[in-house]
């Protein structure tokens, strides 16, 4: 029981990056019905940005210590922050200890810029192409961003952990009458939770309740007769698509504690949530949150091993599995529409 | 075959400069070459072919830079590193065999397809006489067969699965690089004498086949000792969220946890059984524990905070004080500013050892390298005395325990040395169970 | 006994009856238009025909064979053709090749899987669709591409498609929407011209009613889902339930 | 002759001249030159360009004519290179039964998946062949690697069965050939600096794609070919016009598959070794990508992206510092620093980047694909009015389907 209840956590905790990720994308084909195959890289960017932030926290004065001897048996030299040479190092260690929160008060105007120069400097000359085109193009762009992180931060995972407030585990095994210690899960990945949760709650309520959210869901029904109304559609699709680069891009930004960021990142979340976004239906907000969860939670289960124990290797292929499952048994995924990208 | 030769160039690109295009057509066949891509021009072509994108990208860019290095000290450049301290005195500084060393470079992507396209374009386009280098096994076994079939000498990279010089061992193929036997041979003393010897080890294992023979070494050297294997899962290579992995093992009544995991997967791996508090456990009655059976400096790297602490093995590291480390982290740190990496180190004594062979056996023909590399007993290349053994062309030599450093004082100082494991207790039989099914075969020398 | 019988036919879209027990009987040989004001549920009619919709109940026999239930290929390959109320044609590909695919599909079945033969060398379904393309006076625009016609054009060219394979029932959806009136005569006389030489029998939705009383044999009016008259068009004209169901929506 | 009329047979004439005459085309330069970095004239490669564009070729056979894009045919190369090397180990190293193989089991298993996935279309059926493909990808690297061999693959061992073939002379491996003569036998022709290598393997493979590259055409050409073209076109329609579109692109969708496991089969005559990194996701894109970047829809389009990728991925990504330094030697010393410092990110380690920044260009410049670019230069020497040109552009790609 204990085990179930983990693994349901940690299948909901994948299924909110996921989720986040399905989310743009899925807004993004929804709105201005492009295939963007560089929404994983939006999501890498995130990450990056908090890196970078604590990359420019991190600069550095040097200083020779004669006492000490590097690896070469020169004088070592030391590195200060500079804000340790401003504030002090106590505030300075703080600040640098909080960067990966602090980043995302960095990422979100980087973000909205990046989508709203991708969107009108490249997407937008792409909406009458093909599908095809798109995804090559948007595949080139995916490439190239990719390429230019990895020129300046190397291939290597960079560790980026979350302040030390937030590094131990919370012990729900005693709230909820189980033995301590048994059912503990880490704060990050519960805030990581509560993030997922708002922020879509947020994009949720966005369109539901703002005129803005109105118009752009009348545009996704129905692109021509909402441009017959006489409404500027293509203005709002640019700012739909720079919220969906920032909600990537927040993903990407709390996601760097979980796991350490890298410059493919981008690209091995990039199937995934194709996948997800096509379970849950292509055009379908409710259904890629629905869908990312739900295959978060089934892929955790898979990890189990008295699962694989007599199923070996299920934990390879589930996600596909149960994509291959939900399409033949729901022609458009699980809340797709008729008419959505099938031809 | 009559009238077909495997091609060989090296010989025209030497001879024939640019300018001499005004020469007569020479249209022949079956020119008489002792061997594949004979060197006969006042230059040797040497193929480095290293991961330049994806995941190991950096460790194949540290690969590349030592074998700039050994190519340099090779050519009479530099301060001559690990050559002045090298046992073998056959080396000039004047090339090999008095040939100018220069080199190609190519891009394996760690896949072995790719890694074989780029091998091949190096025998058959630039003239190739040996390939180097690599960041994985299934590279490795897929390069040295390749070299087999091409009848050039194939100097392993970084490649630590048993099957490279096991059951895919190649006779034209050598690894200097330790390997998964000898990283569970030398941990498990290590770990009983810190974690006692009635300990439950919980294994993640990557899905392929390095991630098994580590598995497979790791368990029979810590069974050996006493310990219980409580239960091993394997995990997708493509997974990076391993946290559906790490929480049945605070269900379970394991105290250590094993991770045969490489490159991103361990980084992650690690990261998230830090995150799930399994090293502030306390299981029956003892602190749990991590081990990591192969260690390299990059994945420490990624890892940050959380290898502080915890066991692993390497090939080498660079605060080693012998004389050899000394003098090469000396010549590479000079010339790129940071400590070199286990990788770098392998490689670049790999390049050495070939040219050392070539110089002793007096010619280039692969046969005669590997009867030079075989069987033969060398020392000051850093890892003290090493036998390059004539029946797996593995070589044996001492093996590192290290330790995440608790507080490191730069960000290459990550690692600290625990313990040289001495040859002895990482030596196997050449027919051992977790090497068997392999044939050597004969050396193929191509034409 | 008509060609196409249709019998008590129920269609319910949620809570809209969009087919209310309709009764059709078309005669071999003639002209049959059905007509009735927007909504009433012309188009649904005719998707229940050719399979692409299927009757909640009732019967439709063509030529002695239920088509319920069948796939739209097959029916068609039974001899019914559809022109649609937009045109659908292969837009990427030249009308030439518009007109010899439904040609391939008459001579051929529903499939041949023979990827050596040679379009080139099939001349006679060359000169058949050539000969089609005449008859809708689009033999000078052969090797245009169907996507670049005018919208008449590609109305005609759908006609063609449907009278190369000289089906036994053709449906015509609105076949002169949007036409100039001299368009409409064209499309009239063609119709007509088709109809003494080859027999077809035809079923047309139509609202312009000048195209109605220049064509039908007989009409059948549906309202809300059911037919509220069937006569010729001497009748219809002047019905008080036609002008009652009309009322306002056009002149009849 | 061939039954071809007489733009196509222009077409494959130029395009057999091409393959036969590829070892002097692709060597333009002489050896030990500065350029002579860029010449691809090298078995390998030359091998991987054809096999590949016999790749393409099928592949384009289902997108280019159907439209329905599939994400998972990497899976059939990989399938057929396994039913290969199989057939090695087991009978004989003589390539012609691993063909007859590795077409065949690619055939069926892509019946299979056919006739799964073909029951959705649009995204849906590009995701169930991604997921069909992923799911042989991951099974291949892991739980299946008693028949895979796994991460490592599988090569030819001298101590394999091969029931057919005569015992190899001690010392000797196994290498893949043809009735006595091996793939990778190669004849030398040195004129002046210039080197020229005629490789049989690489024959063996031209032919084949010769042959293959004929069967699409003949393809297109059919009435099979124009209801594929229906199918793109208008499906609806194709069915209201009587035709049952279902065993059309089911018939596509294998056709297709054999294509693609005859190249995972000749991949692995010409090197004898199949790991599974070749069913990857990235490598059933690299196929989509070559196709859309040659010119989908065209004939000779998606060969002339299979060579433009292959070509970046071996030549680009092997240019090294050294030799940027080799070239530009003659700049002062500081000139040189910066030209190599703005080449360096471009080339070696950083091909990706000058791919992703061609794939950009060519789809935003080059709509139809190479192709076009080809028919733009085509049309600017014949020195056509540029008014035509700027209004004729869509016309002619979208018309001429089969260039």
């Amino acid at each position: 029981m204990d085990a179930i209840i983990l693994q349901i956590l940690n299948g909901l905790d994948k299924g909110s990056a996921y989720a986040l990720i399905a989310l743009g994308l899925t807004l993004i084909f929804g709105t201005l019905g492009v295939v963007n195959f560089a929404h994983g890289a939006l999501f890498m960017l995130g990450a990056f940005c908090a890196v970078t932030l604590n990359k420019l926290l991190t600069l550095s004065f040097i200083t020779i210590d004669e006492t000490q001897k590097d690896f070469l048996g020169n004088p070592l030299k030391v590195e200060t922050p500079y804000i340790e040479g401003w504030f002090g190092p106590e505030v300075a260690g703080t600040v640098i200890e909080w960067s990966v929160p602090l980043a995302i008060l960095f990422a979100i105007p980087i973000m909205i810029l990046v989508g709203l120069v991708m969107e009108r400097g490249l997407i937008k000359y792409f909406y009458k192409r093909p599908h095809a085109d798109q995804i090559l193009v948007t595949f080139g762009l995916a490439i190239v961003l990719q390429e230019i992180i990895k020129y300046f931060y190397g291939a290597n995972p960079i560790p980026t952990p979350a302040p030390s407030a937030f590094s131990g585990s919370f012990d729900f095994g005693a709230l909820l009458g189980f033995d301590p210690g048994t059912i503990i899960y880490p704060y990050w990945r519960l805030v990581y939770f509560g993030f997922a949760a708002v922020v879509i709650a947020g994009v949720f309520a966005f369109l539901r309740y703002t005129t803005f959210g109105m118009v752009v869901r009348a545009g996704m029904a129905d692109r021509e007769t909402v441009g017959l109304l006489g409404i500027n559609i293509d203005k709002r699709f640019t700012i739909m698509f720079a919220l969906a680069a920032c909600v990537a891009g927040l993903a990407g930004v709390m996601y760097a504690p979980i796991n350490s960021p890298n410059y493919h990142m981008g690209m091995d979340f990039l199937v995934l949530s194709f996948v997800v976004v096509v379970v849950g239906g292509m055009g379908s907000l409710g259904g890629a949150v629905a869908a990312g969860f739900l295959l978060g939670v089934l892929e955790s289960f898979a990890s189990m091993s008295q699962v694989l124990n007599v199923l070996p290797g299920i934990n390879q292929i589930i996600i596909y599995l149960v994509a291959i499952i939900v399409l033949l048994t729901r022609p458009r995924g699980l809340m797709g529409r008729k008419g959505v990208m099938e031809d | 075959m009559p009238g077909f030769k495997l091609d060989r160039r090296g010989l025209l690109k030497s001879g024939a400069v640019l300018g001499a295009g005004l020469a007569m057509p020479t249209i022949f066949t079956g020119r008489a070459n002792a061997f594949t891509n004979e060197p006969t021009g006042s230059s040797v072509t040497l193929g480095f072919n290293v991961p330049q994108s994806g995941a190991y990208a950096d460790e194949g860019a540290d690969e590349l830079r030592a074998y700039e290095l050994a190519v340099e000290h090779l050519n009479g450049g530099g301060d001559g590193g690990m050559m002045n301290t090298f046992s073998s005195k056959a080396l000039q500084g004047n090339g090999i065999l008095g040939k100018k060393i220069e080199y190609v470079t190519g891009d394996t992507q760690t896949k072995s397809d790719t890694a074989r396209a780029s091998a091949k374009s190096m025998i058959e386009k630039d003239g190739a006489v040996m390939i180097t280098g690599g960041s994985s096994s299934g590279v490795a076994v897929a390069v040295q067969a390749l070299c087999q079939e091409a009848g050039v000498i194939f100097m392993a990279g970084l490649t630590h699965s048993n099957d490279t010089t096991g059951k895919d061992k190649k006779a034209n193929g050598f690894r200097h690089f330790f390997n998964s036997y000898m990283s569970g041979a030398a941990l498990a003393p290590v770990l009983e004498r810190n974690y006692g010897s009635d300990r439950k080890a919980y294994h993640l294992t990557a899905d392929y086949n390095w991630g098994y023979t580590t598995e497979e070494a790791i368990r029979s050297s810590t069974e050996a000792l006493g310990w219980e294997t409580v239960e091993a899962v394997k995990t997708p290579l493509a997974a990076t969220d391993f946290s559906a992995y790490i929480t049945p093992v605070l269900q379970s009544d394991a105290d250590v946890l094993v991770l045969n995991h490489y490159g991103a997967n361990m980084v992650n791996s690690l990261t998230n059984a830090v995150q799930f508090g399994l090293r502030d456990r306390m299981v029956n009655g003892k602190n749990f524990e991590i081990v990591v059976p192969l260690y390299s400096r990059l994945m420490a790297k990624g890892a940050g905070a959380n290898v502080k602490g915890i066991f692993g093995s390497t090939n080498w590291h660079w605060s080693l004080t012998d004389d050899a480390s000394k003098a090469f982290v000396q010549s590479f740190g000079t010339k790129y500013g940071f400590p070199p990496s286990q990788a770098a180190h392998t490689c670049y004594v790999q390049a050495l050892l070939y040219a050392d062979a070539v110089e002793r056996a007096g010619s280039f023909n692969p046969c005669a390298v590997v009867e030079a590399l075989e069987g033969y007993e060398f020392d000051g290349l850093g890892n003290g005395p090493t036998l390059y053994r004539a029946e797996d062309h593995q070589c044996f030599k001492d093996v590192l325990v290290v330790r995440g450093k608790e507080n490191p004082t730069s960000e290459f100082d990550l690692l600290e040395i625990v313990e040289v494991t001495p040859v002895a207790q990482v030596t196997y039989a050449p027919d051992h169970p977790q090497f068997a099914g392999g044939q050597l075969g004969a050396c193929n020398p191509g034409a | 006994m008509g060609i196409l019988e249709v019998q008590n036919v129920n269609k319910r879209f949620g809570g809209l009856q969009a087919l209310d027990r309709v009764n059709l009987n078309v005669e071999a040989g003639t002209v049959h238009a059905i007509i009735g004001p927007n909504g009433a549920g012309k188009s649904t009619l005719l998707n229940c025909f050719v399979g692409r919709l299927t009757p909640d109940t009732g019967s439709v026999m063509f030529d002695g064979k239920s088509l319920l239930g069948r796939k739209p290929h097959e029916i068609n390959q039974h001899g019914v053709s559809r022109v649609f109320q937009t045109p659908e044609i292969f837009t990427d590909l030249t009308a030439l090749e518009n007109v010899m695919i439904p040609a391939f599909a008459k001579r051929d079945g529903a499939y041949k899987l023979n990827p050596f033969a040679r379009v080139a060398g099939e001349s006679e379904i060359r000169d058949k669709a050539e000969e089609a393309l005449k008859d809708v006076q689009l033999a000078d625009k052969r090797h245009q591409h169907a996507g670049e016609m005018s919208r008449g054009d590609k109305r005609r060219l759908e006609m063609a498609m449907c009278l190369v394979q000289e089906p036994k029932l053709l449906l015509l959806d609105e076949p002169t929407a949007g036409m100039a009136r001299a368009d409409t005569n064209r499309t009239i006389d063609l119709l007509k011209h088709i109809g003494e030489t080859r027999g077809i029998t035809k079923v047309v939705i139509e609202h312009d009613m000048h195209v109605v009383f220049s064509l039908a044999d007989k009409i059948s009016v549906l309202a809300q889902g059911h037919v509220i008259v069937e006569d010729v068009p001497e009748n219809i004209k002047g019905h008080p339930k036609v002008r009652e169901a009309y009322l306002g929506e056009a002149q009849v | 002759m061939l039954k071809l009329d007489k733009k196509d047979m222009r077409l494959f004439i130029i395009v057999a001249l091409m393959t036969i005459l590829a070892p002097f085309i692709l060597n333009p330069f002489p050896e030990g030159s500065g350029l002579a970095q860029f010449n691809a004239g090298y078995p390998d490669l030359m091998q991987r360009f054809v096999i590949f564009g016999i790749f393409a070729i099928g592949f384009n056979i289902l997108f280019g004519l159907t439209g329905y894009l599939s994400f998972g045919h990497a899976a059939f190369l990989g399938v057929g290179s396994y039913a290969a090397i199989w057939m090695m180990k087991l009978l004989t190293m003589n390539v012609i039964p691993a063909i007859i193989a590795s077409v065949a089991i690619a055939g069926v298993f892509a019946l299979v998946v056919g006739f799964i996935s073909l029951r959705r279309s649009g995204i849906y059926f590009s995701i169930l062949t991604l997921a069909f493909a992923q799911m042989s990808f991951a099974m291949a690297y892991s739980v299946l690697t008693p028949i895979t061999g796994g991460e490592t693959g599988l090569q030819p061992k001298v101590n394999d069965p091969r029931i057919l073939d005569a015992a190899l002379a001690p010392g000797a491996t196994p290498s893949a050939g043809l009735f006595g003569l091996e793939m990778r036998d190669s004849y030398e022709l040195a004129l002046g600096n210039w080197l020229f290598t005629f490789n049989f393997g690489y024959y063996f493979a031209a032919a084949l794609m010769l042959v293959a590259f004929y069967t699409s055409m003949r393809i297109f050409r059919s009435p099979f070919g124009m209801m594929l073209r229906g199918v793109k076109s208008n499906q609806q329609r194709l069915n209201y016009t009587g035709l049952n579109s279902k065993p059309y692109t089911l018939a596509a969708f294998v056709i297709s598959g054999m294509y693609a496991g005859l190249a995972g089969g000749l991949l692995v005559a010409m090197d004898t070794q199949v790991g599974p990194e070749r069913m990857f996701w990235t490598a059933s894109g690299e196929v989509v990508l070559m196709t859309i970047l040659g010119g989908a829809g065209t004939l000779i389009g998606p060969v002339l992206g299979a060579g433009f990728i292959k070509y970046m991925e071996n030549i680009i990504s092997k240019i090294n510092e050294s030799i940027l330094h080799q070239w530009f030697y003659w700049l002062p010393d500081g000139l040189e620093d910066l030209v190599v410092g703005m080449i360096y990110p471009f080339i070696g380690k950083g091909w990706h980047l000058t791919l992703g920044i061609m794939f950009m260009l060519v789809v935003i410049f080059l709509p139809g694909g190479l192709v076009e670019g080809g028919q733009r230069i085509g049309r600017w020497v014949r020195g056509k009015g540029r008014k035509a040109d700027a209004t004729g552009d869509k016309k002619s790609t979208a018309s001429t389907p089969a260039e």
